[in-house]
């Protein structure tokens, strides 16, 4: 018997993303994921394009990571022009990545993937069935668009993170108005880590393949490093990224691989878990230790629970920097460069995983080559392989299962489609 | 009251007192210019401010504020009112007090704006007098660096560098009684020294532009040409009129369900006025789509003339103050004085 | 309580208690409130009637039904206020401010003769003239009312003009712009001027024309009016232009620097509209 | 009490950003989904329900293949009132820039290989199909959303300020980026947007220190030219200007200035 599921629209993630798999025999023979967003043409649009311009276009990619966006390019567009940021301005963008981390896991655990846990169609009849749920929803990832806006200006594509700083800071006590709603938020999730955890009936997967993130021996890296680690091997330069993370074309498909030691490799939470877990701060460590992750976890399901305890430990990280600040002296800076022309990379992390942003400008600073991998694109064909690892384990399931799980697991990804939309190679095949 | 001397150092103290009483409001060094703000301590008072970026009329006449809130199926419509707690506005410069003086006129005459009079009528207004002039500002030709009334204290710094004391009105004589040791009596002998001081800002504020026969010249109607050649440039941005003084323009629109408290409540409608410039087209257009000013020529005009000759004709006052913010904050150069010359050519 | 005069911001209630539809795109509202009824209003004024949460709009009142409260018409424009007035219901609320403006001074015209001049929907705030007139008629000389509209359909109140066309003591002239083969008319068609430019009485000086209208119609009806020997003065006209605040405050219809439309108007004579620049646009 | 109106939000091609908005609300939107029934949303509801019969069709992002052309003239077929959100579909967005740009340049910098790309000139949503409520912005300010949304169940038009960013900058009594020949930070030199761009956002990008970025649109009354001859005056070439004052108006047929 042959069977195709066509996971037509794949709702619930960002963006437009379609899943066809073939199954003959209650055998696997091919599982195609497929980005039907429409393109965007990024890199095209930046050329000739004044280096201050670049962070404020690029950050429009993709909404739910603007922030990282934002950051990233304007960390590879102060490499390519020499440019050096001061230590608080580290320390803001940290706190921005932070907040960013915080509204996107949250929105993706909670309103996106929980409806699936607990077999609902959205989270919408979860106001009726689970109000406490909701709430502590709608207030953690409340929280997480409020650190963003008063960082950032504004939670979806930040206005004050430029090129060389930030253009306006916030006041005292609007960080301490911050501060004070932080403590809640871990309380709260750390009930979710456990909601999540014994949730009865969910699938499982074990697909032990490489996994990808940023890298810095000193501190869980969510923003912005030198290196990236993976789980076989020694870190690498961030610079190097092209010759490791090797994009190749298959001919069964437009859809570009990417690929680490010839393998299918995933970027995201539960990687930079299995890589950073040591650095947790302690109230992450708790949480770590709550959510009963056994590290380095190969479940790709349990990326969602890794997101939480992110979540939590990006919220103490939050804690520690707002503290610095208002027991510190918090400088109003001016600042000023003078830019270079040349080339830059920058590599950091998204909600959902490693994110590279290089460009090269010329003498009049004006863009002439501009590269940008997203998450999403990275992990494409990990979507793909885990489908080989998954269906032999539901192919006895009905149909309606193995749908539901195929659905889950894409969404596992937290995808961003709109993301990788501008730069991976579209399949336009439509059935 | 007899005027009184204070010392710099006395007035800061004074100062400190009076914010232990009242929400003070003074001039403080913010983003490259100076703004009025809320202060905590006499210390964060810029005293070397010239102006302010913006002028006072925002205290009175609020940017942007709900008029009332009603019901869309009962109506019942029940004014908003304004906050009207004690406050003082420190440092007001003479133009800005005779634009207040010019606006007090409006919101009074014929109807009663109780917005505005009941924060104008809970504002004390200490003023500080202008000794040399400031950047654009051209008020000797207006007439209005010396205001008679409309504050409550007036400053003056001595060539000494001691402040006279003046009170316009009861209430800031009031504001001296808990302070008199702070303060000195004036004595014969400062006379000269009082005269001395008050002549020399009269020589440092003679009208420098000429404004002889404008009305006739207005009345004639030979000034067409200027509005085209403005007509050129301008953007019709309108920040001319919000940082002017005597610009009281404003736009009122319906809001439906917008309430703060019971967000999404679609009988719950609210009335909102806002800060709006009779340079836009929409401030002209009906609805049916014809517009009243089409061209940006007649609404100059209409801007230019109200000031030199609408103002004038109802209250006996220009409607200009000349305190120059317009000039400064033009982004196409256009300048108000060179208006002046050009239209009496000079 | 609430004290509607002490706040000029602030409508007082009325419920629509009668609507008609006068033609295609205009529709008359009855409005009825216990404080509506302590209004005191004279023709020629206006009231600004707030639709809560859509906005509001200045309308000259048609006609003061002593007893049931006000009447107004509304022609659809299309714009936010009157489109939804277009769709309100008997019994929905509305709120009044007003009167406001100045009125043309009938007082001033007794014993003269009166000729109205109503174009388009200007008849509407003269109808309140024509009414007060008849009701005083003794007062008033000699009367005639022109009217006229783009095409037939568009008159209203048509049975009540009508009923003034059979009064021995009044004397009324209809005009349409153009009508085709359907709707013929066997009255005047051309503009109003074509009746204008034959009304030439004996005794010029006593007559006072009130006129109301499009703006731009009042160049040419006074154009033709004063080739006829009546000079400016004599001629009262309508002005009309944005209004918010109604109390000028807001500046929305100051004409040219000088004179609001809603203190010192609606009404003005038509030799102060022409010493305003931009008036009569 | 008769059905709730059924509403549907679509997305186009763009970043989801507006969409995000909605969702940025928090409690807010279930005090708006006490009024509506939500019957089709790919971002946030498991596999849609049913996009017919909406009394409100939401649409976020622009066209940029044929597949979304046709997509959005079934929309418009399907629904009442079409309301569309953020800057892309009101003017094109960032991505219209490559109207503007030249195409094929800018393709290949993004693709190798062209031959799998199907992709035509981006345009607004009211280039194809007729929409009878934009709220602008790039993403939406989430208040004037809501509002538009209860003034339309209300059965009125949102009300609209009609005015240059300067009036909402002016109002906030911030610094003017567009004084003449002042001497801005490089971050900053950019020529300000603010005078010939459309108000309603609260003057965010000048108000965390930013010049305005026009992504409201032109006012009705824009001085466009004059604009362009003042921004030359601050060191700015005629190439960059054109393609600022079309930063996300490039999906819109009045992007004439850029090719004058």
């Amino acid at each position: 018997m042959n069977e195709t599921i066509d996971l037509k629209h794949i709702a619930r993630v960002e963006g437009y993303g379609r899943l066809i798999v073939d199954i003959d025999n209650k055998q696997l023979k091919d599982a195609k994921f497929n980005v039907l967003e429409g393109a965007r043409f990024f890199e095209g649009i930046l050329l000739g394009k004044k280096y201050n311009e670049v962070p404020i276009i690029i950050s429009r990619i993709c909404a739910i990571c603007s922030a990282s966006h934002s950051i990233v390019s304007t960390y590879a567009v102060e490499n390519a022009l020499s440019i050096r940021p001061s230590e608080q301005t580290h320390l803001l963008r940290k706190l921005l990545v932070y907040g960013e981390m915080i509204e996107s896991h949250l929105l993706h655990t909670y309103y996106l993937a929980l409806p699936d846990y607990i077999r609902q169609p959205s989270v919408i009849p979860l106001a009726s069935s689970h109000p406490d749920v909701v709430k502590r929803a709608f207030y953690g990832h409340g929280l997480g668009n409020e650190i963003q806006r008063k960082i950032g200006g504004r939670a979806v594509h930040p206005i004050r993170n430029v090129v060389g700083g930030f253009s306006m800071f916030p006041s005292l006590e609007e960080m301490e108005s911050i501060r004070k709603k932080i403590p809640l938020m871990i309380e709260e999730t750390l009930e979710t880590i456990k909601l999540f955890r014994d949730l009865p009936d969910q699938p499982t997967i074990e697909s032990k393949r490489d996994y990808a993130a940023i890298w810095d021996c000193n501190e869980y890296a969510y923003c912005y490093a030198k290196e990236i680690a993976h789980g076989y091997g020694d870190p690498f330069p961030a610079t190097e990224y092209q010759t490791h993370l090797i994009e190749e074309v298959r001919p069964y498909s437009h859809t570009k691989f990417s690929s680490l030691n010839g393998e299918s490799f995933m970027v995201g939470a539960l990687p930079r878990l299995n890589l950073n877990h040591h650095l947790l701060t302690n109230v992450g460590k708790e949480a770590l230790e709550l959510s009963k992750l056994n590290l380095p976890d190969f479940d790709t399901y349990h990326n969602n629970i890794a997101q939480l305890v992110e979540t939590v430990d990006c919220a103490q990280r939050s804690i520690d920097i707002l503290d610095k600040f208002i027991s510190d002296d918090f400088e109003f800076e001016t600042f000023d460069f003078n830019p270079k022309p040349g080339n830059g990379i920058a590599v950091t992390e998204a909600p959902r995983g490693l994110l590279v942003h290089q460009y090269t400008f010329d003498e009049d600073l004006r863009c002439t080559y501009c590269d940008v991998v997203t998450p999403t694109a990275y992990n494409q064909h990990k979507m793909e392989t885990d489908c080989v690892d998954l269906i032999p384990r539901i192919a006895h399931r009905p149909r309606e299962d193995i749908e539901l799980f195929l659905n889950m697991l894409i969404r596992a990804y937290d995808p961003c489609i709109s993301c990788s939309a501008h730069s991976v190679k579209l399949d336009v095949k439509f059935v | 009251m007899i005027p009184r001397f204070i010392s710099q150092e006395a007035l800061k103290e004074w100062v400190e007192h009076l914010i232990t009483q009242f929400s003070v409001y003074a001039p403080v060094q913010e983003k490259g210019d100076y703004d009025f703000a809320k202060i905590a301590h006499a210390e964060e008072i810029a005293f070397d401010f010239d102006r302010t970026r913006m002028s006072i009329k925002g205290f009175f006449l609020k940017p942007e504020e709900k008029l009332m809130s009603a019901s869309a199926s009962k109506g019942d419509p029940v004014a908003s009112s304004p906050d009207t707690s004690k406050r003082i506005i420190f440092g007001a410069r003479p133009c800005d007090i005779t634009a207040l003086n010019l606006t007090d006129n409006v919101f009074v005459k014929d109807f009663y704006d109780p917005y505005y009079m009941k924060r104008r009528q809970s504002t004390i207004i200490i003023g500080i007098r202008c000794t040399e002039k400031c950047r654009t500002c051209f008020c000797g030709t207006m007439d209005s660096n010396n205001p008679l009334t409309g504050y409550d204290i007036m400053l003056t710094e001595m060539d000494t560098g001691e402040i006279l004391i003046q009170a316009g009105s009861d209430n800031g004589e009031k504001l001296f009684r808990g302070s008199r040791h702070l303060t000195r009596q004036s004595s014969e002998e400062d006379q000269s020294l009082i005269l001395k001081t008050f002549k020399k800002i009269t020589e440092t504020f003679t009208p420098d532009i000429p404004t002889t026969g404008l009305k006739a010249i207005i009345d004639l109607g030979r000034t067409e040409f200027l509005w085209k050649k403005y007509e050129k440039i301008c953007l019709s941005c309108g920040q001319c009129v919000f940082v002017c003084p005597t610009c009281w323009c404003f736009d009122v629109k319906e809001i439906v369900g917008a309430d703060e408290t019971d967000f999404g409540n679609l009988d719950k409608t609210a009335r909102i006025r806002r800060w709006a410039s009779c340079l836009y087209k929409d401030y002209h257009t009906v609805s049916g789509g014809h517009i009243f000013m089409p061209t940006v020529a007649s609404r100059l005009e209409n801007y230019y003339k109200h000031k030199l000759r609408g103002i004038p004709e109802k209250f006996g006052v220009w409607g200009c103050v000349g305190c120059g913010r317009c000039v400064s904050t033009c982004p196409v150069g256009i300048d108000i004085r060179e208006s002046l010359k050009e239209l009496t050519g000079d | 309580m609430r004290k509607p005069r002490e706040n000029p911001y602030i409508p007082f209630d009325a419920t629509i208690t009668k609507i008609v539809d006068l033609n295609e795109e205009s529709k008359s509202f009855h409005l009825d409130s216990s404080e509506l009824r302590k209004m005191i209003y004279q023709p020629g004024q206006f009231i600004q009637v707030t639709v809560y949460g859509v906005g509001e709009v200045a309308i000259g009142i048609t006609d003061t039904i002593y007893d049931e409260g006000f009447e107004v018409a509304i022609r659809n424009t299309g714009g936010r206020v009157t489109s939804y007035l277009h769709t309100m219901k008997v019994g929905d609320i509305v709120g009044i401010r007003g009167p406001l403006g100045k009125p043309f001074p009938m007082d001033d015209f007794k014993g003269k003769n009166l000729l109205f001049i109503c174009a388009g929907i200007g008849f509407w705030p003269i109808r309140a003239c024509i009414k007060h007139v008849i009701n005083h008629r003794e007062d008033y000389g000699k009367l005639l009312a022109i009217f006229g509209v783009r095409n037939p359909s568009l008159f209203t109140y048509t049975d009540e003009i009508e009923s003034w066309m059979s009064r021995e003591d009044m004397k009324v002239q209809r005009t349409v712009d153009s009508c085709s083969d359907e709707d013929c008319w066997d009255e005047n068609v051309g503009l109003i001027t074509s009746l204008t430019d034959d009304f030439k009485p004996q005794n010029p000086e006593d007559w006072i024309i009130l006129c109301c209208g499009p703006p731009v119609a009042f160049k040419f009806i006074g154009e033709s009016l004063n080739k006829n020997g009546f000079n400016d003065d004599q001629i009262w006209v309508s002005l009309e232009r944005k209004m918010k605040c109604g109390i000028g405050k807001c500046n929305h219809c100051l004409i040219h620097g000088t004179r609001y439309v809603c203190m010192d108007g609606p009404v003005f004579t038509l030799g102060e509209a022409r010493d305003m620049p931009g008036g009569l646009d | 009490m008769s059905e709730k109106p059924r509403v549907g939000i679509f997305g186009m091609t763009s970043c989801y950003g507006c969409q995000l908005e909605i969702i940025n609300l928090e409690e807010n939107i279930l005090r708006l989904l006490d009024h509506v029934n939500i019957s089709y949303w790919r971002l946030a509801l498991e596999t849609p329900s049913d996009p017919k019969n909406l009394d409100i069709a939401i649409i976020e992002g622009s066209a940029s293949n044929q597949e979304e052309i046709e997509e959005l003239r079934e929309i418009r077929q399907n629904s009442k009132i079409v309301i569309t959100i953020g800057a892309c579909a009101a003017l094109g967005g960032v991505q219209g820039m490559r109207n503007l740009m030249n195409n094929e340049r800018v393709m290949s910098a993004a693709y190798s290989n062209l031959s799998g790309v199907r992709a035509t000139e981006v345009k607004a949503i009211h280039e194809v199909i007729k929409v009878d409520y934009a709220v602008r912005g790039c993403p939406i300010n989430k208040e004037e959303f809501a509002a538009a949304i209860l003034h339309l169940l209300a059965g009125t038009q949102p009300p609209a300020w009609n005015m240059p960013v300067c009036n909402e900058c002016k109002i906030k009594g911030n610094e003017c980026f567009f004084e003449r020949k002042k001497p801005l930070p490089h971050y900053q030199s950019r020529v300000c947007l603010g005078p010939i761009s459309e108000a309603g956002c609260g003057a965010r990008c000048p108000s965390n220190g930013m010049p305005c970025d026009g992504c409201r649109g032109w006012t009705e009354d824009a001085h466009v030219k004059q604009w362009i001859k003042e921004g030359l005056e601050r060191n700015q070439t005629i190439e960059d200007l054109a393609m600022l004052v079309h930063r996300y108006s490039g999906g819109t047929k009045d992007s004439e200035i850029a090719k004058e």
